[in-house]
């Protein structure tokens, strides 16, 4: 259990500059969820911290102590690789054990670690086959059970669910969430999946070519996104951000968007500081308002929206619908067969959870 | 349909055909030599000189075996092949596990501990391939004098192993390159040393190579004559010495039929290594190991 | 018993039986012979292996000679003195006196002789000889002209190999018989320039190259007991070769005069062309090993040694004194013809077997005809080569 | 905070370099002290024993004016091209074709293989007489009835040499084809799947995916081959024995005979120099480029 | 484009059954789907499709032709593997213009479509990269781009997705679409992710240990599933299955849940056909109820429920909430911050939505 600092690290492959200047720092025992585009350098980070890459500069701390040179088996990290990387010689039994054996733990402790990993992956009937012989899922696993079986002071989970079956994977968030709770070990945890991120994280970095966007809990990162940026790639489907004005009418906000059904509309209550109204009043923004904000009926005046749908998208428990504002695009998630596509749509928003961003630099007003 | 998928059948059957077609044609070609050495050891020497060098021999007779066995002198000792078996031996196996050892760690460390000047490292190794070894022999001589090994098998293990690892080394990194860096990585966040990594990870992946790297080493070294007869002598002389001798005559007749059963008994050996280790030719071995 | 270790080329059932009457003669003295033999590359094996063990410090105690390889190691200080035994013995006298120079230098010996090969024999097939009405030829000129007669019956006329050495045997024997002794010895023994790029040289050649149709398609790469088998089971007339051959007649059971002949090369000069082995020793720091390389040399110049060496080995003794009575025909009249070639002047060692100039030299030679005989090359040309490989290497 | 790094880890961080360090070392001792000893010898009067004084070139210039080093120069650039390339085209095919799941692999293995085992000193004697018109193929084909059928390069000065490519390919091939083999067998096979898909025929996949990820073998066959090349010696003794008329010479025979024949040690050492640096010619860029390129993940 | 039947198909390695019988016929133009538990055999039936495995029974035919014997490469198929099985030596371009060469595509038109895809996979800049030089997502995307450039008689996808963030994964899903809408080319799809399966799929098959559970289109699949297993396995979270016995209350269904707060409760309102009312009066079924049929209010009696919230997991758009019914965890979605741990919370169900099942059988009640 530790600390992770990682401080203004940078990282280039030649000309190519992957990591420019990260810096994240987590206590011990939080859970670091790392969000980031296919490409934004997240591996490679974990890589680093784990001690496989080098660092081109910056400073890499666990426990306070600068790991920067230390070589990656002194480190005490548990990980699990993005490409598994399984001993393709050992059965999933020495697989697993490895590690352990490495570590002088007793065989029969091993054994009894192994049984109780394998038993949470659901494999224990898999763990004398070899790696060639299993299916890319049960390949994942292998590689998350190598990791679960040790006790480090760091865990690295680098996409560790991502080729595994929903229910499957709901299990083993939820494993993952229960050893969190009884070891507390300090884990940096990289994913795609929005339900994952929320739910495992104490803390999300969401990171866009290399530079951290936003490190906060995961409410925060949902609810007040840093930048339009972040507001985009959090949430599934993403949050619509409709260019407006922002007019302040006594004490609340009034954004004004740019074009409803030929004309423009206001919509009110949007929460905003003194200062912020102050400073970006009569000033372009954009309207960041999430699928799950709208719902099919009619609400205040300042709070409803009538739309002509143009698609509608079921998605099982509930339909996405798609319309314009403004020139763009907005999703609206609601119940199944609410709406209909190429009809007209009375939809009504909670505005007290929409956010504002500054059209010119995209970040937030707060 | 039907009919589209058994051309299909045929096709494929065409295709199989050919395979064995044209290993077998290649099987006879390279039998052709042994064909030759088989037939001429069973026939008599009177036989051959008579002008019956290729075809089927008359007679069969088995003299030759024996004789090339445990009758043939090696100058005065008249012991046959027999007593020179167990020198070759006793420096083919040593210097054969020394070698590939060696050549193994450092390949794996060319490969996957790579430092600067290390590719480097591995090209003068490798320049080592080329020495004519003629040309290496008197200093050798020397260094060999000096450290007391002239004329031992110790010495011949040395000298064999020594220019032995410029080629188990080109074998071994050529391996690993392949093999992908995340076992490694892996293996180290497992806690696994340098070493743990090489025996645990590295050296059961290498399997067919340590199969090619045995093979190489054991031909080389059981043939081989030059150092064999420049380091050792009388008693200690490997089989190939004893070899040649049979087979060298100057001013006497030789004996084509015992030389070709001599030649066989003393290939037995690495014939039996090519059967054994060929078995470690296996397929996959790094299956499943990585994705992407 | 001392151990004494011998290196030596002998690999062949007769040389190793001839060994034999050596190595029982040593125990007999209270020396065990500790066998070395490398065989092989014309003794270049054995050489490589000398060296070697010279450049380790590990010397053999005793070690086969042929040619001018002793005298080397004489002029690097690296073999004993054997003055003492040869001067106790009276050997120099005992000895043709063409072989001392190849025992030591200036009166200081080394090594000491075993026995005597003659290079310049014809070894023909009686039988076919008598079929195609072909004698005993008196000169090249006649013995190539046979060659359309043993033709015309459908044998080959002469067995021989395209290796290089083969050919040069053939080559040796018509310089000297061709040109006469003297002129021998200034082209290949003295290299005189002069002579090696006379007419006579040219012609020399020339007489090689009409040899060039008298042999078989097969020849390439034969061995020459191959060759002299051929001449033994009637497919070829003869072959030139050293009396080493002889073996593989008698083997037959083939008697000498009855079966096949044996007869010098044709000549109007009768010559003699040697080859022979001796022994010498290294010099090591061991009192016993001194006593036994003596006991070597003691054992050699055994005659009673060296006749049963001789009678197994094919060859005839190196002493002059030994009694012939037991030999064969050949061997007979290769020991007269010694004595008539000693007192005539006309005893030289073989240019092909390492006994006429040094082996860079001897080399030239080789490389030379060997390629002249398979290609087209002109006599001229093939002089022009001669003089030019030699001047290189000198 | 920054620590002192403890001796332990200096020490593993060492440790690759310290593995190294023996091979190395002997190496340098055995390669190329030895070079320069042999060097030094070129430069030197020796004949029968080495001798360290100086005579500049001289050796170097009567090689050069041996017409046999010619040959062997020449038929060292012929043969090694011609083997080289024979072997390792073969070698590829076998082992491709035996890794299509042949039913009697190990069989087939063993007999591409046993060439090695055995010593050419009596192999050799089989060859030339396979290769003797009055004996081997010529003959056989001849008795057959095609009477005008002739095979006698084994007797023609000029082709000898490529007899001595055929027997060099037939002992070689089969190491070549080991190597090939386990660099087929460590392949993953997905690979070859996904080419299948994209509906390449089998030599398409072999051409384009399988050979470029072979590279380091070719790397391993090339060396090997070029060192079996420049040191053939037991090929030529026994099967041609540098003839007819020293045609089929090598340099390696040539150092052999110089050295240890004649008595030229000093030529013999100035023909290994030249040997060596012919190799340091043509090898030393080949392993630059082969070397120098950055390796890609895997 | 073609139908694709596959018939009575099975596989076995060695000992070990990964395929009993498999059956699916789709035809021209279809997007079948296949989903199911890790290891259930989607990617052997996919390769066995391919061509890559050889089958050990049964048979399969595309375009009523019987291809158990045709090698892959004349099957005119295109496929992501799951592993990527990328060409390591060739740089991406290369590695997608493969097919097209072989294919003999003339140059220009070749360099045109790696153009479009890579815009399409946003890849442009990685063009002439190395496989061995990329994150793992970007190789997921060069695998998918080999594919996508050719135009097959059949598209085979393995989780071609699975190692995306949500916005690109969105975006490719979009593409997927667009390109199946363009092209109508016949389609068998792997994926783990929900959505894409609702979105993409014209067919959906549910696998479960090399058995299809249910083939049908993706609305029913969900609504109606076949049997529990397929009701638990789609959808996310899971559907809750509430032990009770049913009865029937004039014409409509009555489901007595077990237990409620110590007592039983009926719910009433559960579509029912009249045979089946007729044959399973009384009898113990298994009620499934989907979290989103929750809504926080109170409503008719027949379709309210008092529970005790045991724990709330924030998802982002929404909150679940856990609690006990019966016996059993019934999850509940429900907007963010409407219920609270540890307290007491009335939720209403949507009963006309809730399917039954025998629990004897575990087969759907229609
Ligand atoms: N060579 C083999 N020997 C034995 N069993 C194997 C072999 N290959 C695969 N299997 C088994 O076959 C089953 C099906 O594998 P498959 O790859 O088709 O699963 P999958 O449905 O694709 O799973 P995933 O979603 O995890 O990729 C698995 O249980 C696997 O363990
Ligand atoms: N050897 C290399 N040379 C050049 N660029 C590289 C190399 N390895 C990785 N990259 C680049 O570095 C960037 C970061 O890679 P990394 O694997 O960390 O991405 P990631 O965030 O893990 O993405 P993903 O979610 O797709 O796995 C990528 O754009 C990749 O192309
Ligand atoms: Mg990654
Ligand atoms: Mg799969």
């Amino acid at each position: 259990m530790a600390t992770l600092e990682i401080d203004r690290v940078r990282k280039s492959y030649g000309a190519v500059d992957v990591l420019k200047g990260v810096s994240i720092s987590i206590t011990d025992g939080d859970f670091l969820v790392l969000l980031g585009p296919s490409g934004c350098g997240k591996s490679t980070l974990l890589n680093m911290i784990a001690g496989l890459e080098s660092i081109t500069s910056g400073e890499i701390r666990i426990a306070d102590e600068v790991v920067n040179d230390l070589p990656p088996k002194d480190r005490d990290i548990a990980m699990v690789f993005q490409s598994y990387a399984l001993y393709p010689t050992m059965t999933v039994r020495q697989n697993i054990e490895f590690g352990m054996k490495i570590r002088g733990v007793p065989p029969t402790e091993r054994a009894k670690a192994t049984l109780a990993a394998a038993e949470m992956l659901q494999m224990s009937h898999l763990l004398d086959r070899r790696p060639g012989q299993l299916s890319g899922g049960q390949r994942q696993r292998v590689a998350m059970g190598r990791a679960v079986v040790r006790q480090p002071k760091l865990f690295l989970f680098d996409e560790p669910l991502s080729n595994l079956d929903a229910k499957l994977r709901v299990d083993m968030r939820t494993e993952i969430k229960r050893l969190h709770a009884r070891l507390g070990t300090t884990t940096v945890y990289v994913t795609h999946d929005q339900i994952e991120a929320m739910t495992l994280a104490t803390r999300v970095a969401v990171m866009k070519d290399g530079v951290v966007q936003q490190l906060a809990d995961p409410q925060t990162v949902y609810d007040r996104p840093a930048n339009v940026y972040v507001a985009k790639f959090v949430g599934s489907p993403a949050m619509s951000l409709i260019p407006g004005k922002l007019e302040i009418d006594s004490a609340t906000a009034v954004a004004v968007l740019d074009v409803v059904n030929r004309e423009p509309k206001r919509i009110s209550g949007i929460p905003i500081s003194k200062e912020s109204a102050a400073r970006f009043n009569g000033r372009k923004v954009l309207v960041g308002i999430r699928p799950e904000l709208f719902s099919v009926s009619a609400g205040e005046p300042g709070r409803t929206l009538l739309v002509h749908i143009d698609v509608v998208e079921p998605t099982g428990p509930d339909t996405l619908a798609l319309f314009q504002i403004g020139g763009v695009e907005v999703t609206a998630r609601v119940p199944p067969k609410t709406v209909e596509a190429r009809k007209t749509a009375t939809l009504s928003v909670d505005t007290s959870k929409i956010v504002l961003f500054d059209a010119q630099t995209e970040e937030r007003i707060d | 349909m039907a009919t589209n998928a058994a051309s299909l059948r045929r096709q494929h059957g065409i295709g199989r055909a050919f395979i064995y077609g044209s290993l077998f044609f290649m099987a006879a070609f390279y039998l052709m030599p042994l064909w030759v050495m088989i037939t001429t050891s069973v026939k008599h020497l009177d036989e051959i000189y008579a002008g019956s060098f290729v075809g089927l021999p008359t007679q069969i007779s088995f003299d030759a075996w024996r004789s090339a066995w445990s009758e043939a002198c090696n100058g005065t000792a008249c012991r046959g092949l027999k007593p020179y078996f167990i020198n070759s031996l006793l420096v083919t196996v040593p210097a054969v596990i020394l070698s590939t050892g060696i050549g193994a760690i450092n390949g794996y460390v060319i490969t996957k501990w790579r430092f600067p000047g290390s590719n480097v490292i591995f090209g003068l190794l490798l320049f080592g391939c080329f020495l004519p070894f003629q040309a290496v022999i008197l200093p050798m001589a020397q260094t060999l004098g000096i450290l007391g090994l002239a004329g031992t098998l110790p010495g011949l293990v040395l000298v064999h192993t020594v220019y032995g690892i410029a080629f188990t080394t080109l074998f071994f990194r050529n391996y690993f390159v392949g093999i992908p860096d995340e076992l490694v990585r892996a293996a180290q966040i497992d806690g696994a040393g340098f070493i743990r990594i090489f025996v645990s990870i590295m050296l059961p992946t290498a399997l067919p190579i340590i199969v090619v790297s045995c093979i190489w080493q054991f031909t080389q070294i059981w043939n081989d004559y030059l150092f064999g007869a420049s380091f050792t002598a009388g008693e200690n002389a490997p089989i190939t010495v004893a070899l040649n001798n049979i087979v060298n005559v100057s001013m006497g007749r030789k004996q084509y039929n015992v030389d070709m059963a001599a030649a066989m008994i003393a290939a037995l050996p690495t014939l039996i290594v090519y059967v054994v280790a060929g078995r470690y030719f296996v397929r996959g071995l790094t299956a499943g190991a990585v994705k992407g | 018993q001392t151990k004494i270790e011998g290196l030596h080329v002998w690999t062949s059932a007769s040389e190793v039986g001839a060994l034999k009457v050596l190595t029982d003669k040593l125990k007999t003295m209270g020396f065990e012979w500790q066998d070395s033999a490398v065989g092989g590359a014309n003794g270049a094996n054995a050489q490589q292996a000398l060296r070697t063990r010279v450049a380790a410090g590990n010397p053999p105690a005793v070690m086969q000679f042929l040619g001018f390889e002793g005298l080397g190691w004489a002029k690097e200080g690296a073999l004993r003195s054997l003055n003492d035994l040869y001067a106790k013995n009276g050997w120099k006298a005992d000895l043709p006196p063409v072989m001392l120079q190849f025992l030591g230098q200036d009166d200081s010996f080394f090594s000491t002789p075993i026995n005597m090969h003659r290079q310049n024999w014809v070894w023909a097939n009686k039988a076919v000889f008598d079929k195609a009405g072909v004698a005993v030829p008196t000169s090249w000129d006649e013995l190539i002209a046979s060659g359309e007669k043993l033709k015309a019956i459908g044998v080959t006329p002469i067995a021989m190999s395209d290796e290089s050495w083969q050919i040069e045997e053939l080559f040796e024997s018509i310089l000297i018989d061709v040109n006469g002794p003297d002129f021998y010895k200034k082209a290949a023994i003295d290299l005189d320039e002069s002579a090696l790029s006379s007419p006579e040289m040219i012609k020399t050649f020339e007489l090689l190259g009409k040899v060039r149709g008298l042999h078989d398609a097969g020849f390439t790469g034969r061995d020459w007991a191959a060759a002299t088998n051929l001449v033994a089971n009637g497919q070829a007339g003869m072959q030139i070769m050293g009396d080493w051959a002889k073996g593989e007649f008698l083997a037959k059971g083939m008697k000498p005069g009855v079966d096949f002949l044996c007869f010098p090369t044709p000549t109007a000069t009768p010559n003699y062309k040697f080859v022979f082995d001796t022994f010498g020793g290294f010099k090591i720091d061991n009192a016993d090993i001194a006593k036994g390389q003596d006991a070597v040399a003691e054992a050699i110049m055994d005659p009673e040694v060296q006749k049963k060496f001789n009678l197994i080995k094919g060859s005839i003794p190196a002493r002059l004194d030994v009694a012939m009575d037991d030999f064969d025909d050949c061997a007979k009249r290769s020991f007269s013809d010694r004595v008539e070639a000693i007192k005539n002047n006309a005893i030289y060692g073989s240019l092909t077997d390492g006994f006429a100039v040094e082996p860079r030299f001897s080399g030239v030679f080789q490389d030379v005809v060997g390629k002249f005989f398979v290609t087209d090359m002109s006599a001229e040309d093939a002089v022009k080569f001669l003089v030019d490989g030699i001047n290189n290497a000198r | 905070m920054s620590r002192p790094i403890p001796l332990s880890d200096r020490i593993a961080n060492w440790l690759p370099r310290l593995v190294l360090a023996p091979s190395l070392l002997v190496v340098l001792v055995a390669v190329y002290l030895f070079i320069c000893w042999t060097g030094w010898i070129s430069l030197s009067s020796s004949m029968i024993v080495p001798k360290y004084d100086f005579v500049g070139l001289n050796q170097y210039v009567r090689l050069w004016s041996t017409p046999r080093w010619h040959t062997a120069v020449f038929n060292l650039f012929v043969f090694s091209a011609l083997f080289l390339g024979l072997t390792t085209g073969l070698g590829l095919l076998m082992a491709i074709l035996l890794d299509q799941k042949i039913r009697v692999e190990g069989t087939l293995r063993a007999i591409f293989l046993y060439p090695m085992a055995l010593s050419f000193i009596v192999t050799g004697t089989a060859w030339k007489w396979i290769l003797n018109p009055a004996l081997g193929v010529q003959k056989v084909v001849n008795d057959l009835g095609w009477t005008s059928f002739v095979f006698d390069w084994i007797a023609q000065p000029t082709f000898a040499i490529y007899c001595v490519v055929i027997a060099a390919v037939w002992q070689s091939t089969g190491f070549a084809m080991a190597i090939f083999l386990a660099g087929l067998r460590g392949i993953d096979n997905s690979v070859i799947k996904a080419a299948q898909i994209e509906g390449a025929g089998l030599p398409r996949i072999y051409r384009t995916i399988v050979v470029p990820v072979l590279r380091p073998a070719f790397l391993s066959v090339i060396v090997l081959l070029s060192y079996i090349a420049i040191k053939s010696f037991d090929l030529i003794l026994a099967l041609t024995n540098t003839g007819p008329g020293s045609s089929t010479e090598m340099p390696s025979t040539f150092m052999y005979s110089a050295t240890f024949r004649r008595d030229q040690m000093g030529v013999g050492a100035a023909s290994a120099m030249m040997m060596l640096m012919t190799v340091a010619a043509i090898i030393v860029p080949y392993l630059y480029s082969e070397l120098k390129e950055p390796r890609d993940g895997h």
